[in-house]
């Protein structure tokens, strides 16, 4: 059943989504409906003015003035001129105190921290995203990578971090974006206010493949959400079909254990994403590729064609080793 | 290799080669020390035995300090053995055994001759893989001598039993597999029919356990862990726990992110302690791996704590989470002392252990209660113990973190102290070998591969404020303060032997010294050809006088092919110990010191 | 040549030799050499200028071939047609040929051609710096340019962030030729700078006081004041980054108690003054070319010059803005949306005067008018998304988003470029002697303002819908794909507006209706000489009565007279109200700026590889330096 | 005249190519052909495969590849034994002596098969191509001569100058024991 509705809901969510699942424009959470209506703000604010400036500019160049006109009238003129200036100076100082005004109460708005909230940590790498819930006890500390649950209506507070360079965590359905940059803490703190799917992008320039370094946030139901972590924090599912057995050896014996944790087996690796569930995830590769078998097995087999650059070399797997890991890899629900 | 034996010809035609030898690899500028290296390099080269044995007056066969100045060298062997070595040599008086550091040979000179006979050697097979898993000076294996039998662990993760008389092998088995990083590092303990053992290799995520074997047939009769279920640390019924939270279930999972525990470290690389009276073994747990603390959230248990089993079983008694949630990669496996003496006016059953986190904790033994915990090096990194929940109060701004720098953390990994502390009832003082340093330390991301380094952690070591990288501390235990504390150049590394009245004690740049145990002065002492991490031993020699026999090799030749332009070499002693001189002499040698 | 030839002077000199006999000798005497080394050695500023903004187009010109194939790229989602790599290059160039090899060699470019002109002099101050900035300034430009050939193209963007930029993860040299570029193009920008605050604050003609100064000789002195100001903190900053890259220092390095976001100081510290260094230039350009359309003077100069003090020094108050996501405390934060907001006022007053003058005059729509047309309609949107962007949790939002890039465009190319263009439409007759094509530039207008609006407006969209700056290539399933499509065709346009202005330029250069003196009817003084103009600018110095000398003294300049003819002599005034305090010698030809130039670059170029080149390469500099000031008893040494 | 600048250019744009150059991809049959290493019976030198010199020796001067080593380096617990190449339970790797041989061929050998006294085998944690670009980082490492393309410092503590400031000492000099 829950297999259905994976299959079928899924990709009408995602089609849903498509129209803003990274959106400015599309709010999901209090703090990006408060930048939100900030937005409005300056931007109706602003194209007003625009409009009367160019306006005024129309006219100016429409305007058939007098060939010659008496030396006094135009002095008249030009001291009109100067008072309407003079004027518009001090509207335009009216306006700016204004927006200035506005955006610090925006700001003042969005960074309530919330003594209850949900703590996860994020870290940035080159090019992806560890993901880490915190727990008081210990052994409910889970490590994912590449995707965030969320549950709907709960203060979140996201702890950022760089494990390289700088990078930058744009979720623009949720909030405004916040620099991971090594050596520094940054936080960012907002409340989901609408289940759903949204993408989150590195907004801060990270190297070569800067343009796919994806996380997917996934906004849920409490109870969903409780289900899911008694999942994440469960050790990896044990392989049942032969081929599984084969692929989970692929993964203990080949290069893969060195760099990936699957908990539960030998491969304790923490160079890349953990993939102790990367079977459950909606993605590979951060964001680039549909969590299939096929996609798997093509990630693993040419890494470097399909995002050049990363950190995942390019293993030397037979046909069968491929087929084997990559069954095993997608069953780690 | 014995040159008492040779003839005295041999000897000068060595003297100029072995003078170059110090010319070239001592470097500028030569200062008193290197003088005394090359002295020492000569003596042992080329002196013949017995040295001025017929000039010094009788006197008394003690050792005492009285008596002390009189020591004489009595002979040197050279075994030409690279490495450390960190395993005091054992006498019975007829005959004394030596351990090499890995690969192994273990000699029995006959101290009957005068210019003490190799009786007989043996050398175990040897898997060169452990040879990669010792560093800096760690214990490598060891040998305990119990009913004419010698026990022996290996580095590589053997453990055998020799007749004494013959070094006929009885029996061996495999304890430890070096491959993944594990390995032996100190002697196992004979107790009660049993021989008591504990693996190594916190630096490698190996998870630590504690064995006991049949000391006849070295059969395991019981192996409890350091991380774990309960089942498998030995936690149950006979459990007293001291502080809240340790009487949940499972702690040894629970108090670690999942699955954590499985490359969790906390060996038992340290002495191990039987009370015959109460059939308890006392033990420390290494630090948890890695080094790193954002990789093992939690408590940590049980590394680096202290143990109290019963014998039969390994049952845990109590456990002292003397550094939990380690974050400098301590440990609790510095050697403590069993003492029975009255304790502020009562008499009590103490087990007092300086621990490598720069305290001495004074415990009652029985129950594992903190009576006193007294700091005897600088430390800044906690500000004492809370006695009530046996915590550490830390410094927050010495807090270790993932992608950061902490600086100025005192004491510096592995610890306040490492070797052996001795304790002398007539002045009521203990002796503590301690390493006054320091370090700044880079957490960083650990990756697990099976048999590399599982550290995640940057260490670079520096000289605490004060005089001298160590200091031998003359600690009154009662008082919780030091009577007295001889600085010393650099860290000590060796045990402490103290014995009628004097404290001996050999250095990193190869000083053998003797003080006097009530006010710490030099009486005595002795520049040896290379650095010493071994504790010196005292006996009564055939003859029936006092003889002092110390172990010199600090494994700091040019084979151990360390550069340290790296202040990181060798887990960041490379900073402190650049102005060391590399000893003249690689091998391994034996001195030996007689009372005429 | 004897003193008292030395010293023969103009005043006397058609009385006793006959018409002509002025401008033959002041010929001889400022004239450049002819051939391969006379145009090495040559100290004439409008020479030197000429250069500098031929070279300055000829880089935006490659830099919009960039551009392009940045547009072909993401036309299509996920495309394939460059590598993250190259793309990450071409990125990178772009950016940095624009800002540091175009925009603000240009804008010193107008200046050194301009300025003299404009204040009625013979030629700038410190000429002699002039070619070596020059020379510097080309090599920089061909250092980079080859770098990227040679696949060693910066590729971490233009303002190099580290640690991306950094020694551990910019492996090669990329980042230190991106680095030495910079103090490359900073050296010769700060000679120039010199040059133009000694020009316009000691040589301005007898009565130009200050306030007869034309507004864009205001801007530049602005504009050179900045430069002085800001540039040292990026050159402190690429330094500090080289020293961290070859010699292993710690400035941005955290674990050893450096800082990353020192570096994002030091680089917006200067980089936001940079964006109005370039632009208070086209203001100053647009306000001098503004009157010549509505016959009639500029309307509010006092306000004029005052908001180009004023953005003078708030563009110094705000570079924490580009640093709004870094995570600075609040109350920071806070004040640098006021000051960034701020600045939007004395911006305004320029607006709102300029359209007064407008209102008061009778437009006249030639090309450079409806440049200033494109300009307003284009800079003030920019002006608005400007606003958006200041504030702090809005900027959260839209920063390193495609909104950015839209806006950036809009007030660089709308606020800088589009003067710039019209600001050449309208003095080409002076430096070529020739008119530009009025129909072509009427084309060129044209395409060039539908072609930007259409190509980066939608950007501001794509931004809100999330798409993030610098990204080489985006999935499909984001629905980007059709914008992109579009500003990509549109860029075409946009392109082929600059392809036509280029052709025109070279065009008319050569066949262009001759211009005449002053084609414009134009009321400033370098209208006042021949188009182009001699090697002296003014056989006589002119006098100056007001803000307009040529509409207010049509029949016939005042000049002043007495300087000598055979020997380069300029009329050094007082700083406040132009009065004669004393004559000055004028340095002459010499190849020694160019060797100096040479030098410095190889030290700057070898540096990349070694330490050592700071050693023995300045031993080649210091000989070129003795070269140039060896005193050879020549009347301009003994001044 | 404009001959020499021109001769002078040209092996100006070789090096550079060849320098900072990146790439990201290895062919499937360049990398099976980089594992062929011929190596002497002891196990120590040997004859490097053809690819590496057809392909100018990328891993050892191509300043990208040897970035990569770096990383590698300190990914793959190197640190753990080696420190920061002044060594500790494993011999210092920035001495310039090399128990096994200072060529290529040896160093990839070494990290490829591991030796007997406990350098483990990557052969199944590393890839060919990451094994030479360790090789190539190593050898510079070690190198008396500091190379323009050798990386500089890590953002990390400072233990030692970097690859690019300080070439090893030369060999150490040898006990007379040996």
């Amino acid at each position: 059943m829950s297999a259905f509705l994976l299959r079928c809901v899924l990709p009408l969510l995602l089609l849903a989504g498509c129209s803003g699942w990274q959106s400015a424009l599309d709010p999901r959470a209090d703090a990006a409906q408060e930048l939100h209506g900030l937005f409005w703000l300056f931007t109706i604010t602003c194209g007003i003015v625009w409009a009367v400036v160019m306006l005024v500019l129309a006219g100016a160049l429409l305007r058939r003035p007098a060939a010659a006109r008496p030396e006094e009238e135009r002095g008249r003129a030009e001291r009109r001129s100067g008072r309407v200036v003079g004027g518009a100076v001090a509207a335009t100082v009216l306006v700016i105190a204004g927006l200035t005004l506005a955006s610090f109460f925006a700001t003042r708005g969005i960074s309530a921290d919330h003594p209850e909230a949900l703590v996860v940590r994020l870290r940035g790498f080159q090019w992806w995203w560890e993901v880490t819930y915190d727990d008081p006890s210990p052994n409910w500390v889970f490590i994912t990578a590449n995707e965030l649950h969320l549950p709907l209506g709960r203060p979140v507070r996201l702890e950022l971090a760089a494990a390289d360079v700088i990078h930058s965590f744009w979720v623009p359905n949720l909030a405004g974006k916040q620099d991971m940059i090594p050596g520094r803490d940054n936080v960012l703190a907002f409340t989901p206010t609408q289940a759903g799917t949204y993408r989150a992008q590195c907004a801060e320039f990270c190297g070569l493949q800067h343009a796919h370094m994806a996380l997917q946030v996934v906004v849920e139901t409490p109870e969903e959400f409780g289900r899911w972590r008694a999942t994440q924090v469960a050790a990896a599912a044990a392989p049942e079909s032969a081929e599984e057995v084969a692929g989970r050896a692929v993964l203990e014996g080949k290069a893969c254990a060195a760099c990936h944790t699957v908990r539960g087996t030998a491969a304790a690796g923490t160079l890349g994403p953990d993939l102790t569930h990367v079977g459950g995830r909606r993605n590979i590769a951060a964001g680039m590729l549909p969590t299939t078998r096929g996609a798997m097995a093509a990630w693993i087999a040419d890494p470097q064609t399909i995002k050049p650059g990363n950190n995942m070399p390019m293993v030397p797997l037979s046909a069968d080793e491929l087929q084997a890991v990559s069954a095993y890899l997608v069953r780690l629900r | 290799m014995r040159l008492a034996a040779l003839p005295a010809v041999v000897g000068h035609s060595i003297t100029p080669v072995a003078a170059a030898v110090v010319d070239r690899e001592l470097g500028q500028p030569w200062g008193f020390r290197v003088t005394g290296w090359a002295v020492a390099a000569l003596l042992a080269m080329a002196l013949p035995g017995n040295v001025g044995a017929a000039e010094v007056p009788p006197a008394e066969k003690e050792l005492t300090p009285a008596s002390v100045g009189q020591l004489r060298l009595a002979f040197t062997f050279r075994t030409h053995h690279p490495g450390p070595a960190t395993q005091a040599p054992l006498a019975d008086g007829k005959t004394l055994f030596l351990l090499t550091p890995f690969p192994h040979t273990l000699y029995a000179l006959d101290l009957a001759t005068p210019d003490a006979t190799v009786r007989w050697r043996y050398t175990p097979e040897a898997d060169g893989t452990a040879r990669g898993r010792s560093c800096c000076g760690e214990g490598q294996g060891g040998m305990s001598l119990e009913g004419g039998r010698l026990y022996v662990n290996t580095l590589d993760g053997r453990t055998l039993a020799l007749d004494a008389a013959n070094g006929a092998p009885a029996w061996e088995v495999r304890t430890a597999d070096p491959s993944s990083g594990e390995s032996l590092a100190s002697a196992p303990l004979p107790a009660g029919g049993k021989l008591l053992l504990g693996n190594a290799g916190d630096r490698f995520g190996v998870r630590g356990w504690i064995a006991a074997l049949d000391a006849g047939t070295g059969r395991r009769l019981w192996r409890l862990h350091s991380t774990g279920e309960d089942a498998e640390v030995g936690i149950g019924a006979g459990f007293r726990p001291l502080y809240p939270g340790d009487d949940r279930a499972d702690r040894g999972v629970a108090s670690w992110p999942p699955s954590a525990w499985q490359q969790g470290g906390g060996g038992v690389s340290g002495p191990i302690l039987w009370d015959a009276g109460s059939g308890l073994v006392f033990h420390g747990t290494g630090h948890p791996a890695p080094l790193v603390p954002d990789q093992r959230q939690g408590d940590n248990r049980w590394t680096s704590g202290l143990f109290a089993r019963e014998l039969e079983t390994g049952r845990a008694r109590w456990f002292d989470p003397l550094n939990s949630h380690d974050l400098y990669g301590l440990g609790a496996t510095a050697s403590s002392l069993l003492l029975d003496r009255d304790w502020r006016g009562a008499p009590r059953r103490l087990l007092v252990h300086p621990d490598a986190n720069g305290h001495v904790y004074v415990l009652d033994r029985g129950t594992g209660e903190i009576l006193s915990a007294e700091p005897f090096v600088p430390v800044n990194a906690t500000a004492g113990v809370d006695l009530a929940t046996g915590a550490l109060r830390r410094d927050e701004s010495k807090a270790v973190r993932r992608g950061r720098m902490t600086r100025d953390i005192c004491p510096a990994s592995p610890g306040a102290v490492t070797g052996a502390s001795a304790f002398l009832p007539e002045t009521g003082l203990l002796y503590i070998p301690s390493r006054r340093l320091c370090m700044d330390m880079e957490a960083r991301n650990a990756n697990y591969i099976r048999g590399t380094g599982f550290t995640g952690a940057n260490l670079r070591l520096r000289p605490a404020d004060g005089e001298g990288q160590g200091a031998l501390v003359g600690w009154d235990l009662e008082a919780g303060r030091p009577a007295w504390t001889v600085p010393e150049r650099f860290p000590l590394s060796g045990g402490v032997l103290a014995t009628g009245g004097l404290v001996v004690y050999g250095t990193l740049d190869g000083v053998l010294k003797a003080l006097d145990a009530r006010s710490g002065a030099v009486l005595w002492q002795f520049q040896a050809a290379s650095g010493i991490l071994s504790r010196p031993v005292a006996f009564r020699g055939p003859d029936g006088h006092a003889q002092l026999a110390v172990l010199a090799g600090s494994g700091d030749g040019p084979e151990a092919e360390i550069d340290r332009r790296d202040a990181s070499a060798e887990d960041g002693m490379g900073n402190v110990l650049r102005d060391l001189p590399r000893s003249p002499d690689p091998g391994v040698t034996l001195y030996m010191f007689r009372l005429p | 040549m004897t003193p008292a030839e030395r010293d023969l002077r103009d005043a006397a000199l058609e009385a006793t030799e006959g018409a002509g006999a002025l401008e033959r000798r002041l010929e001889r005497t400022w004239r450049t050499r002819e051939g391969f080394w006379g145009a090495l050695s040559t100290v004439d500023h409008k020479i030197i200028g000429r250069r500098y903004i031929v070279t300055a187009f000829a880089f935006l010109a490659l830099g919009g071939v960039l551009a392009m194939l940045m547009r072909l790229q993401l036309a299509r989602p996920e495309s394939r047609f460059l590598s993250a790599d190259l793309y990450n290059q071409i990125f990178t160039i772009h950016g940095a040929n624009m800002m540091f090899l175009f925009a603000v060699p240009v804008a010193e470019a107008m200046a050194v051609y301009l300025v003299p002109l404009l204040v009625g002099t013979r030629n700038i101050a410190f000429p002699r710096l002039g070619a070596f900035s020059y020379w510097v300034y080309l090599f920089g430009g061909i250092m980079l340019w080859v770098a990227f050939i040679l696949q060693t193209g910066p590729d971490v963007g233009w303002f190099a962030y580290v640690p991306l930029s950094g020694p551990q993860y910019a492996s090669g040299k990329r980042a230190d030729v991106w680095a030495q570029m910079i103090t490359f193009t900073e050296i010769s920008a700060l000679a120039v700078a010199v040059e133009i605050v000694v020009t316009v604050l000691k040589q301005r003609a007898p009565g130009m006081s200050l306030d007869r100064i034309p507004i864009v000789v205001w801007a530049m002195l602005v504009m050179a004041f900045m430069i002085i100001l800001a540039m040292p903190a990026v050159v402190t900053g690429s330094s500090v980054l080289i020293m961290d890259r070859l010699v292993g220092t710690h400035f941005f390095n955290p674990a050893e108690g450096g800082d990353v976001l020192l570096w994002q100081h030091l680089f917006w510290f200067f980089g936001h003054p940079e964006v109005y260094i370039i632009f208070l230039p086209s203001v100053g350009m647009l306000s001098t070319m503004l009157p010549s359309f509505v016959r009639r003077p500029i309307f509010g100069y006092l306000a004029l010059v005052m908001s180009i003090m004023a953005i003078g020094v708030l563009a110094f108050g705000l570079w924490v803005h580009h640093m709004f996501t870094t995570g600075l405390p609040r109350l920071g934060e806070s004040f640098f949306t006021a000051s960034s907001m701020a600045i939007a006022v004395p911006a305004g007053t320029q607006i709102f005067c300029w359209i007064a003058t407008i209102w008061l005059g009778r437009p006249v729509f030639r090309v450079p008018f409806l440049f200033i047309l494109a300009f307003f309609f284009t800079f003030v949107l920019g002006g608005m998304t400007g606003v958006m962007v200041a504030s702090v949790p809005l900027d959260t939002q839209l920063h390193d988003t495609y909104f950015v890039v839209a806006h950036f465009h809009y007030v660089l190319v709308g606020g800088a470029v589009f003067p710039l263009l019209g600001a050449i439409y309208y003095w080409f007759p002076k430096i070529t002697g020739r008119m530009m094509s009025e129909r072509i530039g009427r084309w060129v207008v044209g395409l060039l303002f539908l072609g930007f609006n259409f190509t980066f407006f939608p950007m501001h969209i794509l931004g809100l819908q999330g798409m993030p700056r610098r990204i080489y290539a985006y999935p499909p399933e984001l629905g980007w794909g059709g914008m992109n499509l579009f500003v990509s065709l549109c860029s075409i346009a946009l392109a082929a507006g600059f392809l036509l202005f280029f052709v025109d330029a070279v065009r008319s250069a050569r066949k262009g209706p001759p211009a005449g003196d002053n084609p414009w009817d134009a009321s400033t003084l370098e209208w006042a000489t021949t188009s182009p103009p001699p090697p002296y600018n003014f056989a006589r110095i002119p006098v100056v009565t007001s803000a307009a000398p040529l509409w207010d003294e049509r029949a016939a300049l005042p000049v002043a007279s007495g300087l000598s003819v055979n020997r380069r002599e300029l009329l050094i005034t007082t700083m406040g109200t132009a009065t004669p305090e004393v004559r000055e010698t004028s340095p002459q030809n010499s190849i020694w700026p160019f060797w100096a130039a040479l030098a410095t670059s190889v030290m700057l170029v070898w540096s990349i590889f070694s330490p050592w080149a700071l050693v023995w390469a300045s031993i080649p500099v210091a000989i070129t330096l003795i070269g140039w000031f060896w005193p050879r008893g020549t009347p301009e040494d003994d001044a | 005249m404009r001959v020499i600048p021109a001769a002078l250019l040209l092996p100006l744009i070789l090096a550079g190519c060849k320098r900072e150059a990146r790439e990201t991809r290895l062919d499937p049959p360049v990398a099976e052909a980089l594992g062929g290493v011929r190596v002497m019976a002891n196990g120590i030198s040997g004859q490097p495969p053809m690819v590496n010199a057809a392909q100018g020796e990328p891993y050892r001067n191509n300043a990208y590849q040897l970035a990569q080593g770096k990383r590698l380096y300190e990914w793959f617990n190197c640190q753990g034994c080696h420190a920061d190449g002044g060594g500790a339970s494993g011999p210092a790797l920035m001495n310039g002596w090399w128990r096994y041989g200072p060529d290529a061929v040896s160093i990839f050998v070494t990290l490829r098969d591991g030796r007997p006294n406990g350098m483990p085998s990557f052969r199944d944690r590393l890839t060919t191509e990451q094994m030479w670009q360790l090789t190539g980082y190593l050898q510079n490492l070690g190198a008396t001569v500091a190379a323009t393309a050798a990386p500089s410092r890590n953002d990390a503590m400072q233990t030692r100058p970097a690859e690019n400031r300080a070439p090893a000492m030369g060999a150490l000099p040898v006990s007379p024991d040996r």
